[in-house]
């Protein structure tokens, strides 16, 4: 990919993003949502999207707002169903969201065997499990594995703490959780970042996502919620 | 945990969730990296010394995870994976999720303790879905924790609210993983699991014997 | 590259390394992410303009690779793919050997320039290993950069020593990719190769006519 | 794995590696490679070892030294022969080493499957090259892939720049390596640093290898090496 673009807003990070595509969607829960790129996803107006992040939206911000929106046809998800998820609740029931359950670390996997050029992988999770169903088994050294398939997307909507110039990042705490494989796995990769720093203001050691997988980064006004309930 | 409806009769005295969190803590080796799935067990962490050397992994990313955060050490960006707020202690690491998850599947963890819905008497584990035409299924890490650890101990109540075991012959209810649970904590006693079949190991507040009819098993 | 034996008998200029260097620099578009094979495509870094803002990539773990280390400046801890001391440039990053390769892998790179001992019309790549049975085979990163970047180039004297053209109908080395290069440079001209064969993009010091018929292939 | 032991010496750190284990050595060339953990390997006497490292020893010392002493039964690696390889060519050509060569990123890859519980993997590396034959092969979306195993080792003995008394690692440079990787998909993993920390002195944001990985760490006095020749 070429240089990491900078922009001024989160309207022009989110420019382009065509109907029908498949968007990552990083956090876990709300740490490391990028609520302003979803605000700016629900402004752009998208529609018809595949939507892959652990959870299905929590209260009415973030993804919750973008389904409430009536944007996303299916969700791809670990886990859907929490205190806080009435609207995807809402939608399901009612019909109206498709919905593919992934385990969470296979979620991970996946979207990492996108990033790095792996065809498929032996996986022993959800081994004798209904979502074992439908999915090739081989045993290999006397354990079961199912072969598990790379889930890539065309745009990767993620949160960091700090982007340099060229667009490496860096995150805080546990909100890095699906950030840097999503921003691998993802055709074009856009950031919102707390801030913006010079390049070479980063510690090279330090640095989780290297420039090379991001394409937009927009620095916005840190908006943090506490959710309560769980996973 | 005082007498819900489903428990056995004898006078004796079961343990609370917390008096169940002290046993599982006094079994858990010291220096083990440990994840406590949500719910029940996270209680566990209170119960370890504080010379335990014990690590808490949390599979949205961190290790060496501290207590629950109060009031000012509230940071959004810092939580467990039941997305309850949590602090960091000193030797903590960060991972992005991919590495998180293999550090979990790579056998890594030297024990996790799940909460489940019934464990069979083989270590089958059913802990993520009810299996009613209703209900929304949502996975989450459980079945990446139900291969991962070396050990995988099981938290829960013997009996259900109506009096069924939990711990049953076969499990009815949709499977997290196959043969994964080693050991079972309930409050009515713990027991082995696997290949092997059901063992007790201690029981509380009421008989083995008492215990081994309930649930259809053979004493040795 | 002043007249080797095996090279083209025109009066022309034929280009040396350098200026091949040179020429391959301004084909890379700006702001790319490239890696520089070891030994002839290491050249090529110095003829990027000062704001190409290509970033260098080095499959030993580090985006953003300055210019070799001279005297002082020289860390054993910082070495390119040949383990020549190299400098970091602002807005370098590490990262281990998975991390490195999944990057390559995975296309994210838009540019890699390789060595070659032969290219097929079809650009299948032949340049880790002689085949002859005395040789100790020795492959490196050579299969991973072949597969991985986008855009694979190679940069080559269009002859053996002997005369041997080495853009040839089919690779008589063993292989290290198949069909992965899609531009070939040499001394004597640039060529497209690929699906469709061989294309003739322009010639340096010989024509067109002279280097097809020496190649057998058909000007169209 | 339980808790990270800080050792006082070399030798200690080495102790009961045994004849036939398969050991994982980091470094890429010289920079990362564990000196002093393999020159205390020599004293320990070990025998009839399986060495995966990337290359086959540089010069005299290091892995060189190893081989040298007659402990190593088989190299896998993927480039053995380099213009400072003396030790490593002599071995081979007389037929007293057994060479597996495998390609760089597959070296790393499939010992991050061992790490990281993997059970085989679809690789496009390699594809229609001698290095492909015996291989399991499978067309996933129209692009060929072979299917690649894990490498597990008993042993790593790798290089870090520092450890905190928990056993934490961070690198210097692309001393990083395989250092990583290899600490992951060892058994026993053991670890040459230059300096320990307390534990909370290494930032939790900058952490390469968490202290799950590592079994072993011995503080040692930096050596540097500086090779000429090709990778």
């Amino acid at each position: 990919m070429s240089r990491a673009r900078i922009l001024e807003s989160t309207d022009a990070a989110v420019a382009g993003i065509e109907d029908g595509s498949t968007v990552l969607v990083g956090g876990f829960g709300l740490a490391g949502m990028p609520f302003d790129l979803i605000d700016a996803l629900i402004r752009q107006g998208a529609k018809d999207l595949t939507v892959v992040s652990n959870n299905a939206g929590n209260g009415d911000v973030g993804l919750a707002a973008l389904l409430a929106a009536g944007r996303v046809r299916k969700v791809l998800c670990s886990f859907p169903r929490q205190a806080d998820s009435w609207v995807f609740d809402g939608l399901y029931r009612a019909g109206k969201i498709e919905l593919e359950v992934v385990p969470q670390g296979n979620l991970a996997e996946r979207m990492r065997a996108a990033g790095a050029g792996i065809g498929a992988f032996y996986c022993p999770t959800a081994v004798g499990t209904p979502l074992a169903e439908g999915k090739e088994q081989r045993e290999i050294d006397g354990r079961t594995y199912l072969l598990e398939y790379p889930i890539k997307g065309d745009y990767a909507l993620i949160g960091a703490h700090a982007a340099d110039t060229m667009g490496n990042l860096v995150y805080r705490k546990t909100a890095r959780n699906f950030g840097p494989v999503m921003a691998t796995a993802a055709t074009t990769t856009i950031v919102q970042v707390d801030q913006v720093v010079e390049a070479g203001k980063l510690d090279p050691e330090a640095i989780v996502t290297p420039s090379v997988y991001v394409d937009r980064v927009v620095q916005v006004t840190a908006r943090h919620y506490t959710v309560r309930g769980a996973r | 945990m005082t007498g819900y409806a489903g428990a056995p009769t004898g006078a004796g005295h079961r343990l609370s969730m917390d008096e169940l969190a002290a046993v599982i803590a006094r079994d858990i080796p010291a220096g083990s990296f440990v994840n406590l799935g949500i719910g029940q067990p996270t209680r566990i962490a209170d119960h370890l010394p504080a010379d335990s050397g014990v690590v808490l992994h949390t599979e949205n990313g961190m290790l060496n995870m501290g207590p629950k955060a109060e009031g000012d050490a509230i940071d959004p960006d810092l939580t467990n994976a039941g997305k309850v707020p949590v602090t960091e202690l000193p030797g903590a690491a960060y991972f992005h999720h991919a590495d998180s998850f293999a550090m979990m599947r790579g056998g890594h963890l030297d024990v996790c303790v799940l909460g489940a819905y019934q464990v069979a008497f083989d270590g089958d584990l059913a802990n993520w879905h009810t299996g009613k035409p209703g209900d929304i299924p949502a996975v989450g890490g459980a079945m990446d924790l139900a291969i991962g650890a070396k050990e995988v101990y099981v938290m829960m109540t013997l009996f259900t609210r109506s009096g069924e075991p939990k711990l049953v012959p076969r499990c009815t209810y949709p499977l997290t993983g196959a043969g994964c649970v080693s050991r079972v904590y309930t409050d009515c006693g713990v027991f082995d699991v696997g290949p092997d079949g059901v063992r007790i190991r201690e029981t509380y507040g009421v008989g083995a014997q008492e215990l081994a009819e309930r649930l259809g098993i053979t004493l040795p």
